[in-house]
Formats: C-alpha cells, structure tokens, sequence
C-alpha cells in the first residue's frame, strides 16, 4: 500500500480556484504530484457523468472545486456544481464506491496555501483508502458505469437542474419545496435509475432472464420485473427469447 | 475540422523555472511520440518574440493545424500564444495550454522524476485534448447607436445628456407629464443648498432643446425584445403604443417617497409633517414664521423590522432643514432626535457641525425606547428618552418634521420583469456586483443609476447617471460588438423544450425559439456551461470544453506514461 | 483611432475601472500609477463588504484586463511632473523611475527575490513581514515584473553583491536604467490618486507604535488575508499567540477638532463589521467588539449586514469611543477602558488585539499634483470639485475630472460608478474635440 | 542658565525637602536661581475656581515680576506652572483683560508684557541642561534600583496649550530617571491623577485614588514613586499613611520621591540637604541602599 500512488482528477474553475492553484506555484507552495487539473470555465459546468466516468475508468479520487458561495464569476454557478456534486455524491454511493474519493471544495484566488492543503489532505485521504476496486471488480466498473448512464438520463438531470429554484423558489405554482422532500424524491428517483440502467448493461453484455438478473443483481425478482416492463415501455429492452416458461430479455441499442 | 490532426507541442524551460525541475528534453522526446503529434520542441522562453517566432515557423514548415504549448498558466499568457498563431494563420481556438509551470515545477521542486512524469501526462491532457479542438468563430453583432433612458429625473437627464454628448441618439421615457422627478419637490438640496430648481432646470432646458434626445412623456414601457445591441422596446403613450428600437437601456426610474402614515401621529396630529412637505412649506414661504419649536425625528418608517434599510440621505437633509430654520430665527428651538447620524464624509461632517454650532439641539434616541407624539392644545407634544441623559424629555412644539425613508417604486415589478432584471431583498434594482459592477446588470446592455438602485443623494445620482452613461455608451461606440467564442450551442434534434437550460441561465441567454425549442443568443451568453451540464436531453454543447474534450483529458490522465 | 488618448493618474480601483471603460470604447489610454504594481489600496483588503466577495479575486481579472488590453499602456513607477494646454490638448511629462529591472525581459518568476540577500520590511505588507532588497510587488502584481529598491539594495549601496543579475535566467537585470521622461499628449485627464490612512502614532492615543497589539485596520487587512504575512491566521504581534479577544475601535483621528481630522471616512464602520465577521468566521468561539460613535450604515444592505453581524456572528457593537488603551509591564496584556454611553457604565476589559479604525487622509503627493494641474485641494489636502452637486467629478479645469478617494472617502461602488462617469465626460471631451 | 525662581505656596508652607534639594543640585548642574521678590500665590486652584480675574491678576503680577528680573520664569509646582501657562495664554487671546489686570498692576509700579518665558523645572532638567550633562556628572548611579515615573496631571494637561510633555505619553521624567542609572518603565497608571484636588470635597475618594495608584505601582515591582509636582508629593508621601488606613492594606509602603532629591543622591549630595529625613514615607532603606551604591 506504501507504493500506491493515487491517480487524482480535479476540476477547478477558471476564475477562482484555478488561479488559487496558480498563486499555490507563485508561492512555491509544494504538494504531492498526483493530482491533474482540467480547466473548466465554471464549477456549475461539471456534468456529474464526467467524474462518474473517470472513476469507472480507474481514478483514485476526483476533486472539484469553484469559487466561493457569493464569489462566482457567473453569479450562482457554484450554487448548481453544489446540486450537482450531490447528485454524484448519491450515485457514488449506490456504485458502492466510498465516498472519500469525491470532493467538492471553494477555493478563492487568494488561497494558495488552502488549495495546497486541500489537495495533500484530499491525497493522503484517497491513498488511505487504497486503489480504485473499479480496477479488480468487475462489478464495481459495472456499477459505475451503470451511475454514469443514470446520470446521463432525462429523469435525473431534469431533477437536479430544477432542484435550486424547487427549493428557494418553488415550483411554477409557487410551492416551494423543503430540501427533505426534494431529497426524498430525488433518493428514490436515483435508485430507480441506477439499477435500470444497470440492468440495461447487463442485457447488453448477455441476454438473460429475471431470474437471472435477480440472481446477478441480488435484487427482489419482483422488482427486477417492473424495471423490465418500464425498460421496455422506453424501448431499452426487448424480449430475445423464451428458454422454457420464462422470458429472457436484451438490452436495445439505443442510439 | 476535417483534415487530420497534425499538433506541434512547445515546451518552455522557462530559465530554470521549469528546465531546473522538469526535464524538458525528456518531455519533448515524450510528446513527439504521442497521437497525432507531428512536431515538438522546446524553448528557454516560450513567450519572447523568438518562441512565439519559433511557433509560427514550425506552423508553416510542419503544416501545423493545432497548437499545444506546455508552460506557465493561461490565465496570463493563453491570449499571447493564440494571437502568435492567428498571425501564423491557425484559428486561436485550436490552441492548448499545459501549465507545467505554476501548476507542476513550482510546486513539485523537491521530486524532479514526479514533476517530469506529471509535465508528461500534463502534455498528454493538452494533447488529448487539441485533437478534438475545432476553430471557433466569435460572431459580431451590431449595436444600435442608440440609448434609451428610462426616467426623466436629475438621473434619467444627466445620463440622457451624457450620451447625446458622446455622439448617440437617445429616447427617454418619463411616466409623468413632464421632467424633472423629485427634484421638482424640493426646495434646496446639501450641501451646497443650491436651490433644487438650478439644478434640475438647466438640465430640463437642455434636453428639451437637444436634437438628439426625443422625449416621451405619460410613457412608461410596456415590453422589451431583444438583447444588447438590438432591443425593441414596446412603450406605451396616454395608450398610444410605440416601438422604439434602441441598442442599450439605462434603468432611472428613481424612487419614492413612504407617507409614514400612523406614524408619530402622522395624519392623525396636526402639523406633524414629513421632510417633503417641509421643504414644499420651504417653496411656499411664510408658513412656518409662527413657529418657535420643531421637532424632527429620523428613520420615521425605516432601520426597523419592517425596512431595514437606512435611507441614506435623511440625516443630512434634516440637518439642512434644521440650519435653514434656526438661521431664519435664532430663537427657534430646532431639535433633531436621531439614532445614528449619517453624516458620512467631508461635507455632510462639517454641516453636522454647523448645526452643532448653529445651535441645532441633537439628541439620541434609542431604537428599543421609540420617542411619542401626542396632539395636545398648543401643538403636538413630543416625549423622547435620551439615554445620554438618562431622562425622558418632553417637547411641546409647533411642528414635528418626520424623515420618512426612501421607498422604491411599486412598478419596479413590472419594470423589472420586462427587462428580466432582479431586484433586490428591498425591491430596489440589482447590479451586477455589489462592488466592481455597480452600474451595470448581469444582463448585457442594461444598466442602472441613481435611486432607482438605492437611496442616495443628488450628487451621487449625478456621477452615477454618468457612470451607466459611459457603460452603455462602449457598446454603442464600438457599433460592433465581438462576441465570446466560448459559448453554448444548442442540438434542436435532441432538444425537447423543457426549459431547465433557460430557468438556468442568469444572463437571459437561452430563450424558447418559435418551435418551442431553446435556442442561445451567443451575443448574451458568458460560456459558463451550466445550461450544457444541467440539459435533461444533453442537447448542449460547450464550445471548446466539450464532454468529449473534457473526457479525452482525464482518459489522457489515467493512462500511464 | 484618430481621437487623442486620455491619461489616468492612479492605478487604483478607480483608475482601472476608467481606464478600462475609455479603452473597451475604443480610446487609447496612459495608465500612470506610482508604485511598482496596479492595483492600489483595493489589492491588499482581504475581503470587501458585505458580500464578503475576496477582493483580490475580484480585482486581479480587472488588473489583468489593464494589462492585456490592447488600448491601454501602463506606465509604473511613473508621476506626472508637468501638464499644460487645455481641455482637448494637454501635453503631460511623466517621469518614470527606473525599475532596474528590464520590463521585456523579466518573467516575473521570483527567482532574484529568492536569492537576495537584503531583507527589507515590507511595506504592501504593512510592515508585518520582510521583502528582499529586489521584489515582486505582491504575487498577482500586474505587471509582474521584478523591481530593485535603490535605497536597500547591496550594489547601489555599497557596490557589491549583483547576485540578482547573476541569477537571473532572462537577464532582465539592468542596474545602468535611468529616470526617463515621457512625454504625451492627451484630451483629457482623469485623477485618481486614492487616499492614505492615518498613522494613528501622529495621535499619540491608543499606543499605537508603543503597543504591538494596537495594529490599523490596514494591517489587520494583511494579517487576516490568506496571502499575508500569518496566512491568514490572526495572530497577536507581540508574541504570535492566537487572538480571541479583539477589539474595533472607529474613528480614530476622525470627527475630533483636536488631534486629528473632522470629518467622517465613511467607510470603517461597514469593513470593521466585516473584519469582524472574518474573525467570527475563522473562529466562531473569538469574543469580538466594535466601539463606535455613530453606526454608518448608509448604503445599500449595510445595515442588514450589522444586522447579521450582531445576530447570527454575535459580534458585540458598544456606544462609545473608549477612553484609553492600557498594556499591563508584567503580563503585556491590553486593557481597554470605555463607558457604554447607552448606559452610562464605565468598563475595563481585558483585549489580546486592538484594531484602530483609522482616517483616510488626501496623500500628500495631492499637492504637488494640484500644482502640476491647476486644481484646488479642501483644506485636507483632497481635491476639489467643482460643485459638489451639480458636478461632483469635474474640477475648475475644463478637461480635468477627479475620481474615487482623491477627492473625499468614499467605498469602492461609489469609487466605482466615478471612475465610469469620469470615463464618460472624457469620452465627451474627445467627442466635442473630433467634430 | 538662570532662572526666576517661583516657590509658590505648597512648598514654603510644607513641603521643605523639595525647595532644599532643588536648591542643593540645579547650581551643581549649572543653573543659577533667583529669588524673587514680592510675589504672592499664583492663584490656584483656590481663586481660580471663583474668580477668573483675581487668578490672572496674581498670576500675571508674579509673572510681570518676573518679566521685570529680565528672566525665564522656573515655577516648581505643576499647579503654578499651569496657572502661568493659562493665565499666558488667556491674557494672549483677551487683550481687554490683560488692560484691566494692567491698570491695577500699575498701581505697584508692575507692567504684565506677556513675552515671559515659563519653565517647568522638568523642561529645565531634560530640554536644558539634557539627560547626557546629567549622567555625566552623576557619581553613585541609582543602579538596579527601579523608580515609577509620575509627572503629574498639570505638567502635560490641558494638551493644547504649550506644556511641558506629551499628554498621551510622557518620557521626559523617565528619561531623567534613567540619567540617573536607575530603571523605569511605562505602566498603564502612570498618567493617572493623585486626587489631590478632591482632597477638600471627598477625602476617601482622594485616598482610593492615590491608595489604588500605589498598589499598582508596587504591584509592578518598583521600588519607589517619583514626582516633581508638590501636590502629587503630598497625597503618595504625606497622606500615605493614611492611605493605608483607609484601604486597610498594611502592606502598602512605598517610598515616595521628588525627582531633585535622587538627583542630589545621585550626584553624591548630603541626603539631609536634599530634605530627605522630611519625607514621611519609608525612604531610609532605600536611601541607604543609594548610599552604599
């Protein structure tokens, strides 16, 4: 474990953050080499897919970080990487992955020393925590994977780009929503997503029965079956063929 | 674009800066080796005139069709390295930084073997992610040469003049029948006490007589379309409705005044006025000859729980009046009973002590013991505890002066909701930022001045009049206005109408087009992306920090060199 | 562009933001400011009130801007010494000081800083830290270039060391440079030469200079700001120890007719409230006090802002200016003696830093350049406008406009909107002169 | 150096050891002194509070005697010192006054010019002969011993008008104190009144005062109080005892000193013609420990 260097992606936003990251060099601030910046002009602009990616693939960890609350270059960009970064937190969590390889952090131009910090604390942290399983467990990757179409589809992303105005200004009726009930919503909304589109990929790998996914998934057959009726409303699945009396499905391309 | 990628990469020493930490040869070797790489090279410097010169002959001799340069930050020098390749003929957008500098040697200067593995992956990004790069337009849009002021106060009229003297066409829109506003109710205004009417007469006269500026009167505005450069502005006049079409809109609509009804028995007492009436008392003349004691009392209606806000210019215009009244007659007892005197800066302090010595009687009041005012047989009665005297003081006047606080105006709403601008938590309009954009809004080619934003007094009205006068006079000076390349684009066959992008954007940027679908007014938007991150349907890219490109980065990191 | 550049006196929040405002119109402009950086009194605040927004984040993109900006030439280190014509027509003589460090070669990358050997007190700083004898202004400077302080430096001293130039990979090192004049010609001329704070020693109140811990709002500025000389930890001067009890004291030097000056600066009751909810921030468990006369909170969202300053930081405000700061010889704790005047109570209480809430005063480089100008100064050495109503940004000379603190204490916004509307009487002027 | 010397009332009626040791070390110091006169109280504080007139009459009649010597004038007490000063600067600023006082001084053949120049003998000790002359001539320096500085309300206040120190910061009779060879250091009382002028109103208030003064000061670790100003003297030497009484601290003993008697130490003078066995608080220890060096 002592040899484990950490792969670490980090967003920073271009007006705050990425020039903390600057000031932290102008100062000669040292931090460990694992970290790899990618410029974004926002922290409002990372799309909760990409992090989930990346981790699929075998990062270590992801950080992200913006200006601070108030400070935002786009006025309230920050407020959305926030729901978005809760999102992510939540899909994270369904992957099964810890969540001590996400981190979402402000950082101001003027904290050089802070970013440094934030970056040898978030390493340390992820080195603790050892290797992405992603990399050894199949069904981790798949799990990930499975967070990132969920985070790519409609329900989700409508959600959360409504949840600022659901819960400070209320819906076009002018209810305003508590931040419990959204979250209530927005849990349930995630596990359906999740184990859909995890089902989805597991028909696109082999056909199967539910049963058979029960089996695979560890989820109630029951369950399994109403996901499969509403795939199949979506037009994502299909019936492939009939191995005795029960039906085996497979994943539609979709394009 | 098309053809293949062919990338030449740059790496900069930076003297020792970089080379003392990194090894830049080994870097070169590393990236020429990489996809789509068809030349690399360092320099000691990148930025002087030889390596910008170096960039663009490898450009020519290479065939280069993108740019990857691995050096200090972008912030600073990204503008310098893409103006190189425009001048070698590549479009600036197929340029890419690796901070191997700010972000890698100076911070990594005790591991040398890590910092060069991190500049190599570093390159690996950039390179990553100048393959996918494309040549990005920036769209120029027209501005119309003219303003439109909306307000005909000493706001709306000094910013009207301003930008017929910068050379523009104004129209200004005043709801009343005729100019002048608030100051049309004065008398005299601190701290000169020229008469209020020197001040706004002069400017009415001068619109009035000005070609450049049309005057609609009994006009307010009905809608606005468009967007900075174009705006169609539907005003209506006594019913009549006219379109005015304009390039920049400055918001003057200026405020009003609270009638502080209830309060300290105002309307219920009698001669219990407000600071207004007094200064029309001023106007009239002779009214107030019979009286011996006043009593003003500050923050009547405002500084509480109900408008928290200070009102700014009271203090100050009471000390003014009260001078005024014990100059008139040095027998007159002039009180003032105030909480926090807001005689802020040079002017305002020295006045604060002309009253002192003009014998103007200052007393504290005490927010949480509220002075009373009763009606009595010789005029109304005034108790006040002063807690610097520990006693309740009791004031049989002949007047009680309320100073009512500065309200905004009630069609601010609509105003606000015709022009997709905020107001703020006390229904004044909101600027752009507190501190650094106190003129402008966040929505391009709107701006705003004087107490339409907030309580403030003539002077400060009159700068900031001017102010939003020079903000919207650059577009409108430029005739042209070059729009950001980095901004977000919409796929209509993806697209379902939703409307999460346009609830989203705070600059107004994505509007619903005529199918329903969204469409981006690149002219508007700033290119943050959150419409592009949030987009139910993933119908919106981000020029130039594309998912594909931001993918292709971080794939680039995880792979080992 | 055949319409005359316009020069702005001052680097300061003010003169960028009018200097960016004639150049965005397409107007050439001569950015003069005196000291080696941009950026003035604003680049050294740590936060701005009451957004709290950090004021450097906000300012550098601004400074940045100057720098870039095609229409814009900055001229540091540099005065305006002679000005004559008129309005449409003024030829200005800028004396430039040598920097002796070449401007085109110098990267900026600290390196002869770093092997100096003379450590100098660092004035942007506040004095609170050291610089070397050749230094960077402060790290996001604009431009950020290098400069050799005559005064301290080895080889103008004495004629030894030159480690700079050896170190320096660019060889940008250039002791031989000379004073040079430039000369231009202008439409007009904008002033925004800022203001000062008070050393509150010329008092001799409150035992400034005599007490470590009695500090100015200036220096707890850099004291609290992440990139000062603590990183940002707020600790007592004499012994390092972490402040818990801290107290504001407002106007000192300010509404007296005694020592002192008579006027309100208007802004130190709103950036001690913030100051104060900065240390509440860090250290939510610190007892934090503000001894005021009268509470200003004239603009807009300020008084929300003490508001929530009293009621969710707890920051504790007292009427009253105190009567005397105490140091006890044996444990040097500070004792601050003040009566309550809401209740008459007289208290002594136990301080570990005291912050005084100085004047900002007219610099005294104002007179000289109302000499060069032909402007008039109040009798505090601020310049003058010409009708503090009717025209508050322009002055007695026709083509000459003030803004910002150069002519009275003022926040930043209003600093702000004068530097834009300044901009605008200038871009009036070239206007009147072109037809 | 020569100076009219002005006594006043507190010292020709009480307080003896001052008027000797002053008249032991300024000569030895190079300054001549010279009695004056005919002079009579300066007026305060007894006349001053009831008549304006009658205080800048006598006032300005010891100065017009004075401005007749041809000399500055050297008050000892602080009290008469600030009389001066006022009486100086009101007659400045109210040339009708000054008619009025000069009309009755005529009648003793006095004129009141107002060109006088008024020395407090901290002036003539620090700005005049200076701390270096000092020290040089001292022979058995007051080291190891540490000495409290008290210059007295009326040496540095009203601050407006031309007095003798920095109000906020006095250092002159410090610097003094360290000419000596002896240790002094600022404490936060150190600027704080004696009470003395309460003394007729409200005695205890006057004796929790000076008493409360004197407990910090040893708290500090002094080993004596010093002053120049006879009032001051008064309350911390000849009330000590009293003082004591009524803040029922009996440990509270410290001897008191006028700054001309260690001065006469110092430069070796006999300790009886410095006055020293007059003052009432306990300085015999430490004067034998002078002594002995």
């Amino acid at each position: 474990m002592t040899d484990f260097e950490p792969k670490i992606i980090g967003f920073l936003c271009n007006w705050c953050s990425y020039a903390g990251a600057d000031l932290a060099g102008v100062s000669r601030i040292q931090y460990p080499t694992n970290l790899r910046i990618i410029r974004v002009m926002c922290s409002g602009r990372v799309d909760p897919a990409l992090p989930l990616g990346f981790l699929a693939e075998g990062a270590d960890g992801v950080m992200i970080t913006g200006c601070h609350i108030g400070d935002c270059h786009y006025i309230d960009g920050n407020l959305h990487a926030k729901r978005k970064y809760g999102l992510l937190e939540r899909l994270v969590a369904k992957a099964g992955l810890e969540p001590g390889r996400i981190m979402l952090e402000w950082v101001s131009a003027s904290e050089g020393q802070r970013f440094a910090d934030i970056v040898t604390g978030f390493t340390d942290q992820v080195r603790e925590l050892g290797p992405n399983p992603a990399v050894t467990d199949p069904c981790v990757k798949l799990n990930l994977m499975a967070a990132k179409a969920a985070a790519e589809e409609y329900r989700l992303r409508a959600l959360v780009g409504k949840e600022e105005k659901l819960v400070t200004e209320g819906n076009v009726y002018g209810e305003e929503m508590t931040q419990e009930e959204f979250d209530r919503i927005m849990e349930e909304a995630v596990e359906t997503e999740f184990t859909r589109n995890k089902i989805r990929l597991i028909l696109s790998v082999k056909p199967m029965s539910v049963k058979g996914l029960s089996a695979e998934t560890g989820i109630d057959s029951r369950i399994i079956l109403d996901h499969v009726v509403a795939l199949r409303q979506r037009g994502w699945v299909d019936l492939h063929e009939v191995q005795g009396n029960s039906p085996v499905y497979r994943a539609m391309e979709v394009q | 674009m098309s053809e293949e990628p062919r990338i030449g990469v740059f790496v900069c020493h930076c003297g020792i800066n970089i080379g003392g930490y990194v090894d830049v040869p080994d870097v070169v070797e590393y990236a020429t080796g990489l996809p789509d790489v068809a030349y690399a090279e360092p320099n000691l410097y990148m930025c002087s005139s030889d390596g910008l010169q170096k960039i663009q002959e490898a450009i020519k001799k290479y065939e280069l069709n993108r740019v990857v340069v691995a050096s200090c930050t972008p912030r600073t020098h990204e503008p310098l390295f893409q103006s190189a390749c425009e001048e070698a003929g590549l479009n600036k957008y197929v340029f890419e930084m690796a901070n191997i500098r700010d972000q890698c040697s100076w911070v990594h200067m005790h591991e040398p073997e890590k910092a060069t593995q991190k500049a190599k992956s570093l390159v690996r990004m950039a390179v990553a992610k100048a393959r996918l790069l494309v040549p990005e337009e920036e769209p120029e849009i027209d501005i119309r040469p003219t303003g439109l002021v909306i307000g005909g106060g000493v706001s709306g009229l000094t910013s009207a003049l301003s930008l017929a003297d910068q050379g523009f066409k104004v129209h200004l829109v005043e709801k009343e029948d005729r100019l002048g506003g608030t100051l049309l109710k004065l008398d005299t205004l601190f701290s000169s006490n020229v008469k209020a009417s020197e001040v706004i007469n002069p400017l009415i006269k001068r619109v009035k007589a000005s070609t450049d500026v049309t005057v609609h009167l009994d006009s307010r505005v009905a809608d606005v379309k468009g967007f900075i450069g174009s705006f169609d502005v539907g005003i209506e006049t006594r019913g009549e409705p006219e379109t005015l079409s304009v390039g920049t809109i400055i918001v003057a609509t200026g405020a009003d005044y609270l009638s502080p009804e209830g309060l300290y028995g105002y309307g219920q007492v009698d001669n219990v006025v407000t600071q207004m009436e007094l200064e029309q008392l001023f106007k009239e003349g002779g009214r107030l000859d019979g009286v011996k004691t006043l009593v003003m009392i500050q923050c009547a209606g405002s500084r509480n729980e109900e408008r928290p806000y200070c009102s700014r210019v009271c203090c100050t215009e009471a000390i003014k009046n009260a001078i005024k009244l014990v100059k008139e007659n040095p027998k007159r007892d002039v009180y003032i009973l105030y909480r926090d005197l807001q005689t802020y800066g040079i002017e305002f302090s020295m006045m604060e002590y002309d009253a002192k010595k003009s014998g103007v009687k200052l007393v504290m009041y005490d927010k949480e013991r509220l002075p009373e005012v009763t009606g009595e047989e010789r005029g109304p009665m005034v108790r006040v505890y002063s807690p610097l005297l520990d006693e309740e003081l009791t004031i049989e006047t002949d007047m009680v002066v309320l100073s009512a606080p500065i309200i905004p105006n009630e069609d601010n709403e609509a105003l606000s909701k015709h022009l997709k601008v905020p107001l703020n938590s006390d229904r004044f309009f909101m600027e752009a930022h507190v501190k650094l954009r106190p003129l402008d809004f966040a929505t391009d080619g709107i701006y705003v001045c004087g107490t339409a934003h907030s309580p403030k007094e003539v002077a400060e009205s009159v700068s900031q009049a001017r102010g939003a006068a020079s903000r919207a006079g650059i577009p409108m000076a430029k005739g042209r206005l070059k729009t950001a390349a980095i901004t977000s684009v919409v796929d209509e066959a993806k697209c379902s109408g939703c409307g999460t992008c346009i609830e989203l954007c705070v600059y107004n940027a994505i509007t619903k087009n005529e199918r329903g679908l969204a469409q981006v007014t690149s002219a508007v938007c700033k290119g943050c992306g959150v419409c592009g991150a949030s987009c139910p349907e993933r119908a919106i890219t981000m020029r130039h920090f594309t998912n594909e490109e931001l993918e292709a980065q971080g794939l680039a990191a995880l792979k080992e060199a | 562009m055949m319409d005359k550049p316009v020069i702005v006196i001052g680097g300061g929040v003010a003169g960028i933001q009018a200097s960016l405002d004639l150049a965005d119109r397409g107007l050439k402009v001569h950015l003069v400011e005196k000291s080696p950086s941009i950026g003035g009194v604003m680049a050294q605040l740590d936060k701005t009130f009451p957004t709290m927004d950090c004021s450097i984040c906000i300012l550098a993109p601004k400074m940045i801007e100057c720098f870039r900006h095609p229409n814009i030439t900055i001229h540091t280190l540099s005065q305006v010494k002679e000005v004559t014509g008129k309005e449409g027509n003024f030829d200005v003589k800028v004396l430039k000081e040598p920097r002796s460090v070449d401007e085109s070669k110098c990267t900026g990358c600290g390196l002869c800083s770093e092997k100096c050997p003379t450590k100098v007190s660092d004035d942007w700083q506040k004095g609170l830290s050291e610089r070397k004898a050749i230094y960077i202004l402060f790290p996001q400077a604009v431009p950020l270039i290098a400069n050799i302080d005559r005064e301290h430096c080895l080889y103008f001293q004495k004629g030894i060391c030159q480690v700079c130039s050896k170190v320096c990979p660019a060889g940008a090192i250039d002791y031989e440079q000379q004073p040079e004049e430039i000369s231009l010609n202008v439409s007009s001329i904008i002033v925004a030469t800022g203001f000062q704070e008070l050393n509150p020693s010329e008092l001799g109140e409150y035992g400034y200079g005599r007490y470590k811990d009695v500090i100015t709002s200036m220096e707890f500025e850099r004291l609290v700001c992440a990139s000062g000389p603590t990183g940002g930890h707020l600790n007592r001067p004499s012994d390092g120890k972490h402040a818990d009890r801290i107290a504001f004291v407002q106007c000192v030097g300010s509404r007296t007719h005694k020592k002192g000056y008579p006027y309100c600066s208007s802004v130190c009751c709103m950036y001690a409230t913030k100051e104060a909810v900065l240390i509440k921030e860090h250290d939510p468990g610190s007892e934090v006090t503000i001894f005021y006369i009268d509470l200003k909170v004239f603009g807009q969202g300020f008084q929300q802002f003490v508001d929530r300053a009293k009621q969710h930081w707890g920051v504790e405000y007292v009427r009253g200016k105190p009567g005397e700061i105490r140091r006890n010889p044996l444990t040097k704790d500070l004792a601050i003696w003040y009566e309550d005047t809401m209740t008459g109570n007289v208290y002594e209480k136990e301080m570990d830093l005291v912050v005084l809430c100085t004047t900002m005063i007219a610099r005294p480089g104002n007179r000289e350049l109302a000499g060069v100008l032909g402007l008039k100064l109040d009798e505090w050495g601020f310049f003058k406008s010409k009708d503090p109503v009717r025209s508050p940004i322009e002055t007695d000379v026709p083509g000459v406009f003030v803004c910002g603190c150069c002519h009275g204490p003022r926040d930043i916004p209003e600093s702000v909107a004068e530097a834009s509307a300044t901009a605008a009487c200038a871009a009036e002027v070239s206007r009147r002169c072109a037809s | 150096m020569r100076y009219a010397l002005y006594l006043g009332c507190t010292i020709q009626s009480e307080q003896f050891g001052y008027e000797a040791s002053v008249r032991e070390t300024l000569p030895r110091l190079g300054i001549e002194l010279e009695d004056m006169e005919g002079v009579s109280c300066c007026g305060f504080p007894a006349l001053s509070s009831v008549s304006k007139v009658g205080w800048h009459y006598l006032s300005a009649r010891n100065l017009a005697i004075a401005e007749d010597m041809g000399l500055a004038v050297l008050p000892l007490c602080n009290g008469c010192h600030l009389s001066f000063i006022e009486t100086k600067h009101f007659l400045e600023k109210d040339p009708e006054l000054k008619n009025i006082i000069n009309m009755n001084l005529e009648k003793e053949g006095l004129n009141y010019r107002g060109d006088i120049r008024i020395v407090h003998l901290l002036e003539a000790l620090h700005d005049e002969v200076g701390t270096q002359k000092i020290s040089e001539k001292v022979v058995k320096p007051l080291e190891g011993i540490k000495l409290a500085s008290h210059p007295g309300c009326h040496a540095i206040r009203p601050s407006d008008l031309q007095k003798v120190d920095d109000a906020e910061n006095p250092q002159k009779l410090d610097d003094l104190i360290r000419a000596l060879g002896a240790e002094t250091f600022d404490y936060p009382e150190k600027i704080d009144c004696c009470g003395s002028q309460l003394a007729v109103t409200s005695g205890r208030v006057t004796l929790r005062i000076a008493g409360e003064k004197l407990q910090a000061v040893k708290s500090y670790g002094f080993d004596g109080l010093v002053t120049t100003c006879p009032f001051c003297f008064k309350m911390y030497d000849g009330r000590q005892r009293a003082i004591k009484g009524a803040l029922k601290d009996a440990s509270l003993d410290l001897p008191v000193f006028y700054y001309t008697q260690l001065l006469g130490l110092a430069l070796g003078s006999d300790p009886k013609s410095l006055g020293l066995q007059m003052n009432q608080s306990p300085v015999g220890d430490l004067v034998e420990r002078i002594l002995e060096g």
